[in-house]
């Protein structure tokens, strides 16, 4: 058998997303001992949305039988994606959810995701204290569904009190400014709640000003698991693999070798969602995740996909 | 003399009149820790704009939109030589200084011997450069800033001062001597007023423009391995935030963006206003819409402060 | 009763009051001339009347009713049209479109190109002869010669319905036919009832044509009265507000002893120059003439290292290469430009900041030493008596004239060898011309070697040793000696033509 | 004729026509089925946001200013819009209602560029910045999330057929009869004097004031249309839609020959100039290149491209 499928990436401002890229490649290659052929076509660059539409429209003019996306926009993409679909081309995002029916989601529940680590801390904090929380960028759906996910939970916490939620765009040196800005006048803050790349900044943030006090959610990049366990940070991270793409790919296949799904993919807010399972890494297992990590450049996210096998198990 | 101050007094003012309004609505924002940590921030845009600030003086539309592409090349470069180690610092100081001038030197160059408008050239220098970057990320692993380099950007050392803040202070005084102390900085000041004049009367035009497009390309690799320095690690597009940021502190420390007038002293407190004004957004707990309509607005209330062009009628 | 009137009207540019008590008187039908020194504040008194500049205060009444004039739009509306000093065209617009700038023809709402066309031609029927060519009126005014432009910008002036028109300086750049052509232009707008104001420094113009003349001193109306009454002197006195002195206008110059040969050109071309050859001997001021555009000012600019050459360029007997200014420079040459805003001032820069580029890059100096600089400074802008208020203020803070001086002491600070001036003179005042001659004698007396190219033939006769006369490209005649007269420079330079 | 002649009477848009069939050549070569009606149809509806978008950047800079905040305006307009649709239901008439009031907003967006860079004269690369954040915070309070859908008759009717013929298309050409009335008009003529020499036109007697306003709210008003075109590709609202769009139609402009010091270029090369920004990305993929190096192959290709046709451009008028 072969196949061939587009990966499309409309964004090149972070490691994570080079990561998914080559693990997604990766991937590919492996359905060769299993006697299918997988060839990935890439696109992937700096676009707004109508550039990844372009991808998309691109794909379509190809003849790829599968287009895996991580998309821009969780909506943006409905009239494309139709398009796709009327081509008999298989359409599945991955990061980030779409509202679109002719696609399904495989990937993390974004608000589950940062749910786990809200509960963490707010467990850690044993229920009461003062937190902020450094989001990402405005009006991106992924942060949205992430300060959904923390708001709930830090709603069951009647002693937890969110002081401020400030913006960091995901960029780390702005994550470590606003953690700055914030600790100057919140100086008895007891938590924060932060995203990704930019945790590594505020942690960096806390460390000059000497506040090894508080406790904050994590990152799951090598360089700054190491601090972590050099520095014993009292830290938790839950992970959003970069090999969500990869799983979505060992889908995909076996949705193009025509295999249903044992249970269709229904979860979401679009009642189109197959979602993988999140790690976290806390304390107890932050030696397993060190060790994963071993060797590898600093930027390497800790990772993990479904491999050939759980996703064939997954289908009838 | 005072026509030139006047700006600089302003945007010292409204400074001041910020740390105030944020003493007041966020109790310790004027602390002296954060001041310091403030400046940090600050030094680190100043950096970046002083190469701006060349630029600009320069005339003839002078701008250089590839700063944040050099930045994160830079600190990309620097990480993977020093990779942690003090031992390779020296080396990395020099191999970023290599990559800014580098790309300021094919800015120059389509500046002034292709005739290319620097805010074209310098867009589409970025856009190379922002490849380069993804390129070069798959190539080389990206490494940790060296221990001495982080104490030196955020680590008080000399009378309570970190080293960068030094930097900073070394970096404007040597800018207000070359401009105003030395022939070439008379000559960017000719240059910038009248291109064809200053030909006339023996300037270099070719050469001198293109070394502040060099100098732009050097002042923002140093500001790329400081920021190596303040974040720890290097990662993708760090520079990104520092394109239109350093234009707006060149403009409201007074330098018009056409060029053969003003000078860096503004320019470093147009950078410590815009971060004091970003900082303070950052400490109001309001949505991010508000920040963002209440920074727009901000902006746009300084900029009426100056910058403006004067009428066409006499 | 006059058409119009002003009356005490005043500006200031910060400290400079550029007009302290203007005021004019204008007739139909006659054509008034305004006469006065550089920076004496003429232009400003007839911008403020087309509205480009407001004035602090005076009154100017039409028809005996006053009026405001907010801006241009205003006073076209009321009839009157200018013709800028520095023009008003925009050089990558085509002829046609600069001539009806104000008010192209549409049809259905949108531009009539045809009629865009049609209407200029028209417009521009009276100069069609005497634009030469290169000339259309699908022509990019970018690429018109500075006479051409003059004229789409007189024929813009006449453009549409007006019955005042202003001539703020229309002849600077225009050759003996040109200024005829539009002598009898202005004659027939005259004869029709139009007011003509008419601005010039040259003498011979004024009394060509001029009905009554107004002069200005410092911003100050100083007299008014029929060109009949009065006489060349008279005026001159009225304008420097002392005695007239001597004249630039004065006989040829006594042959000096030639030095030995400093400059020598064989067979020098470019794009417009064809085979020339000359030879100018140290202490000479060797005059160019001809037609403009001939190739007088292509000769002084290619010299300067501004256009490529072929054939050989030698300085007192050793070849020499001259691929930029600096290299001339360097080699001992001297450019100065009548062209002050584009190939003169460092505008927006202090006056020091303008006169010390040469001296700094001769001296291969990178530190700028202020204390010892401004001294010299000082001693330059003082051979010139240059009036200044402070060698750290803008050089656009003063006139035309002194920006000229300002320019020209570039030169001076240290040895040039061979000086280029290129219709140096442009829009300069009689007594600064006069000031600007005698040095230019003194430095040749000192052994320079000068060359001299300007657009009137006057001042070209009397402070020229001898003249190369050029056509096309090319030098056709060398009058020396007895032969410097007016008559033989016309003749030589229509003869070949 | 000579070749400096020849150069000179050669239309302005050119350099960026030749490069754009040039393009097509490759494309087609390199990948026969993007050259299907399919693709092309695809190519003109992604890419029609920013054809707009460039036309109402080069009017501005027609008169040497600049407008940093039309992305900025698009994504405004495009949370507007699909917010004023749900809003009012999703009639016929709702929904034009809907599209002429989100045309004002992007009017009055323009309309508040022109008062602070023409009348309060603030520089303009910095004032349209300042409001471009302005308006990206309005755009946050609208929608704070992006994700709205719009009425499936609005994106339904932008992505299908009329008679056979794909609605793109009679988008595509009602812009260049706008365009072709627009170059004809006196206001862009007006603009390019003052974009030419503003002091020699406010001394000509033009109103140089109202031009340079008016110039900014007709960007205004084509960055609403962008904004709908975008609307209609997408479905649905998206406050940071207009992310890298901004730069990319100045660097649309200055290919299409229009030069930044004002005076100069055509409205229908500006659009010439957005497809070819469009088509560089799938250029690049379809010729196979690895995707780490497609960024830098991209980038390299459009600063070729912008040297290319500014070096003809500025020979030609040298
Ligand atoms: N603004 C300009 N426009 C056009 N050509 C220019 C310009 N500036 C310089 N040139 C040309 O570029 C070349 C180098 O100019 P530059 O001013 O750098 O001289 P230079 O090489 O430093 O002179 P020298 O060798 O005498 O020191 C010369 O051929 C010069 O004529
Ligand atoms: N825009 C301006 N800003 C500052 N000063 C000015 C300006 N325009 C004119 N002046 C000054 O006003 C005075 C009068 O200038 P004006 O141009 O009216 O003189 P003029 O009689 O036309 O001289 P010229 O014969 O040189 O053209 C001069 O001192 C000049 O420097
Ligand atoms: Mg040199
Ligand atoms: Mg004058």
């Amino acid at each position: 058998e072969e196949f061939t499928i587009g990966l499309s990436n409309g964004w090149v401002g972070s490691e994570w997303r080079t990561q998914m890229i080559a693990e997604a490649e990766e991937a590919a290659k492996a359905w060769a001992d299993k006697g299918v052929t997988v060839t990935t076509q890439v696109q992937s660059a700096n676009v707004d949305v109508p550039g990844q539409i372009a991808h998309v429209r691109n794909f379509i003019s190809q003849g790829v039988d599968a287009i895996i996306i991580n998309p821009n926009s969780p909506t943006a993409f409905d009239p494309v994606f139709a398009e796709a679909a009327d081509a008999g081309i298989l359409v599945i995002a991955t990061d980030a959810e779409v509202s679109s029916p002719d696609a399904i989601y495989v990937g993390i529940d974004q608000k589950g995701w940062a749910e786990m680590s809200a509960r963490w801390l707010a467990e850690t904090l044993e229920g009461k204290g003062t937190v902020v929380a450094i989001n990402g960028v405005a009006g991106h759906p992924a942060n949205e569904m992430r300060v959904a996910g923390y708001q709930e939970v830090f709603g069951e916490f009647p002693d937890i009190e969110i002081v401020n939620e400030v913006n960091g765009n995901w960029d780390q040196a702005q994550g470590q400014q606003a953690m700055q800005n914030i600790l100057a006048t919140y100086p008895d803050i007891d938590g924060v709640w932060v995203q990704d790349g930019m945790a590594a900044g505020a942690w960096r943030a806390m460390q000059d000003a000497g506040r090894d006090d508080i406790y904050a959610t994590g990152e799951i990049r090598k360089d700054f698991i190491d601090i972590w366990s050099e520095n014993k940070l009292k830290s938790g991270a839950s992970v959003n693999p970069p090999g969500v793409m990869a799983s979505a790919l060992n889908v995909a296949v076996n949705m193009l070798q025509g295999k249903k799904l044992k249970e269709p993919a229904t979860a979401g807010v679009y009642g189109n969602a197959l979602y993988l399972p999140i790690p976290f890494i806390s304390d107890e297992n932050l030696s397993e995740a060190s060790q994963a990590l071993e060797g590898q450049p600093g930027y390497t996210s800790f990772t993990s996909e479904l491999s050939i096998g759980d996703a064939t198990a997954l289908f009838e | 003399m005072s026509g030139a101050l006047k700006p600089i007094l302003i945007a010292a003012g409204l400074v001041v009149l910020l740390m105030i309004a944020g003493e007041m609505v966020s109790p310790g924002f004027a602390s002296p820790e954060q001041i310091l940590r403030l400046s940090i921030v600050a030094a680190l845009l100043g950096i970046v704009a002083a190469g701006q600030n060349l630029v600009i003086l320069g005339g003839r539309e002078g701008i250089d939109l590839s700063v944040g592409g050099v930045i994160s090349l830079a600190a990309l470069v620097a990480g993977n030589v020093m990779s942690g180690s003090d031992a390779g610092l020296f080396p990395a100081i020099l191999a970023c200084i290599a990559v800014g001038s580098l790309i300021g030197l094919l800015n120059g160059l389509g500046v002034t011997l292709l005739r290319i408008p620097p805010l074209v050239m310098t867009l589409g220098m970025l856009g190379v450069v922002q490849g380069l970057l993804v390129v070069a990320r798959n190539g080389i692993p990206s490494g940790r800033a060296a221990p001495m380099l982080s104490d030196f950007v955020s680590q008080p050392q000399w009378l309570g001062l970190p080293g960068i803040l030094w930097l900073w202070l070394l970096i404007g005084l040597a800018m207000a001597g070359l401009l105003n102390r030395t022939v070439f900085g008379q000559r960017i000041f000719s240059i910038g007023a009248n291109e064809g004049a200053a030909r006339l009367a023996g300037v270099p035009t070719r050469v001198t423009r293109t070394l502040l497009y060099v100098l732009s390309g050097v002042f923002s690799a140093i500001a790329g391995l400081c920021i190596l320095g303040y974040s720890g690690s290097s990662f993708a597009n760090v520079g990104g935030q520092y394109m239109l940021a350093s234009i707006i502190a060149v403009v409201l420390g007074g330098t018009p963006l056409s060029g053969g007038r003003g000078g860096y002293t503004g320019t470093m407190i147009g950078a410590l206003l815009l971060v004091v004004l970003q900082g303070l957004l950052t400490t109001l707990s309001i949505d991010e819409s508000g920040r963002q309509i209440i920074f727009g607005s901000a902006l746009i209330v300084l900029l009426l402060f100056y910058g403006r062009s004067s009428g066409l009628r006499g | 009763m006059p058409h119009l009137t002003m009356t005490d009207m005043h500006k200031a540019y910060g400290a400079t009051k550029a007009l302290t008590s203007g005021r004019i008187e204008l007739f139909p039908g006659e054509l008034h001339v305004i006469m006065g020194a550089n920076g004496s504040g003429k232009s400003t008194l007839c911008k403020i009347l087309a509205g480009s500049v407001k004035p602090d205060g005076g009154t100017i009444t039409l028809d005996g009713r006053p009026v405001d004039i907010p801006d241009p739009k205003a006073a076209r509306e009321l009839g009157v049209s200018i013709f800028y000093q520095e023009l008003s065209l925009s050089k990558n617009r085509t002829v046609a479109e600069n001539i009806l700038a104000r008010d192209l023809p549409t049809r259905a709402g949108l531009v009539d190109r045809k009629a865009v066309m049609a209407q200029a031609a028209q417009v521009f029927a009276p100069f069609r002869d005497v634009a030469s060519d290169g000339f259309s009126m699908a022509a990019r005014v970018g690429d018109l010669r500075p006479d051409q432009r003059q004229l789409v910008e007189i024929a813009k002036t006449f453009a549409g319905n007006a019955d005042i028109f202003i001539f703020d300086e229309p002849t600077s750049a225009l050759d003996r036919a040109q200024t005829e052509a539009f002598f009898k232009e202005l004659d027939r707008r005259k004869a029709a009832g139009a007011v003509i104001v008419f601005i010039s420094h040259r003498m011979e113009e004024v009394f060509e044509i001029g009905d009554r003349v107004t002069v200005i001193r410092d911003g100050e109306t100083v007299s008014s009265a029929p060109l009949a009454e009065t006489t060349r002197d008279r005026i001159v006195a009225e304008m420097v507000g002392g005695d007239s002195g001597a004249s630039v206008f004065a006989d040829p110059p006594e042959a000096p002893a030639p030095g030995k040969v400093r400059l020598e050109l064989r067979g020098v071309s470019s794009r417009r120059l064809r085979d020339v050859s000359l030879s100018l001997h140290a202490g000479e001021v060797l005059g160019l003439g001809g037609l403009h555009g001939q190739g007088q000012s292509d000769l002084l600019r290619a010299l300067f290292g501004l256009e490529q050459t072929t054939g050989e360029v030698m300085l007192d007997g050793a070849p020499i290469a001259l691929p930029s200014p600096r290299r001339a420079i360097r080699g001992g040459f001297g450019y100065i430009s009548g062209d002050r805003q584009t190939d003169g001032a460092i505008s927006g820069r202090s006056i020091f900041e303008n006169v010390v580029p040469i001296h700094l890059f001769k001296s291969r100096q990178h530190i700028l030493r202020r204390g010892t600089l401004t001294a010299e400074v000082d001693r330059v802008l003082q051979i010139l008596a240059t009036r200044h208020g402070g060698t750290g203020l803008p050089i656009s803070s003063l006139s035309g004239g002194n920006q000229q001086k300002v320019i020209i002491s570039r030169w001076l600070m240290d040895e040039t060898q061979v000086l280029l001036l290129d219709d140096p003179t442009k829009g300069i005042d009689l007594k600064t011309k006069l000031e600007l001659f005698a040095l230019i004698r003194s430095l040749a007396d000192k052994g320079l070697a000068i060359l001299l190219y300007t657009s009137e033939d006057a001042e070209l006769l009397a402070n020229s040793d001898r003249i190369l006369v050029f056509n096309n490209g090319r030098i056709v005649r060398e009058l020396a000696g007895d032969d410097r007269t007016r008559l033989m420079l016309t003749s030589a330079a229509f003869e070949a033509a | 004729m000579t070749h400096r002649s020849l150069l000179r009477t050669m239309p302005p848009y050119l350099p960026v026509l030749i490069i754009l069939i040039c393009m097509f050549a490759l494309n087609g070569l390199a990948e026969p089925n993007s050259l299907s009606a399919y693709a092309i149809k695809g190519l003109v509806s992604t890419y029609l946001a920013l054809m707009f978008l460039a036309v109402g950047q080069t009017i501005v800079i027609f008169a040497a200013d600049i407008d940093l905040s039309v992305g900025a305006i698009l994504g405004l307009v495009n949370v507007t819009v699909v917010s004023l649709m749900q809003a009012l239901g999703d009639t016929p008439g709702a929904i034009l209602l809907s599209m002429l009031l989100a045309v004002g907003v992007g009017a009055a967006c323009g309309a508040l560029n022109g008062v602070l860079v023409v009348i309060l004269r603030l520089q303009a690369i910095v004032a349209t910045f300042a409001t471009s954040v302005l308006f990206l915070g309005l755009a946050l309070w609208v929608m704070p999330v992006a994700g709205t859908p719009a009425p499936r008759l609005f994106w339904r009717t932008f992505g299908g057929r009329i008679m056979g013929i794909p609605f793109a298309y009679f988008v595509l050409a009602a812009l260049l009869v706008l365009i072709f009335l627009l170059a004809r008009s006196r206001f862009i003529q007006r603009l390019l004097t003052v974009g030419d020499d503003q002091l020699a036109a406010f001394q000509t007697g033009l109103p140089v004031t109202s031009i340079r306003v008016r110039g900014y709210i007709m960007c205004g008003v084509f960055a609403a249309f962008a904004g709908l075109c975008i609307t209609g590709d997408t479905a649905s609202g998206d406050p940071n839609v207009g992310g890298l769009i901004t730069l990319n139609s100045v660097a649309a402009a200055v290919l299409g020959g229009a030069a930044l010091s004002g005076g100069v270029g055509t409205l229908f090369g500006s659009v010439l100039g957005a497809l070819v920004i469009g088509l560089v990305g799938s250029l690049v993929f379809f010729l196979g290149t690895p995707s780490e190096w497609q960024n830098l192959v991209q980038g390299l290709t459009v600063l070729a491209a912008l040297m290319v046709g500014i070096l003809f451009s500025g020979r030609a008028r040298a």
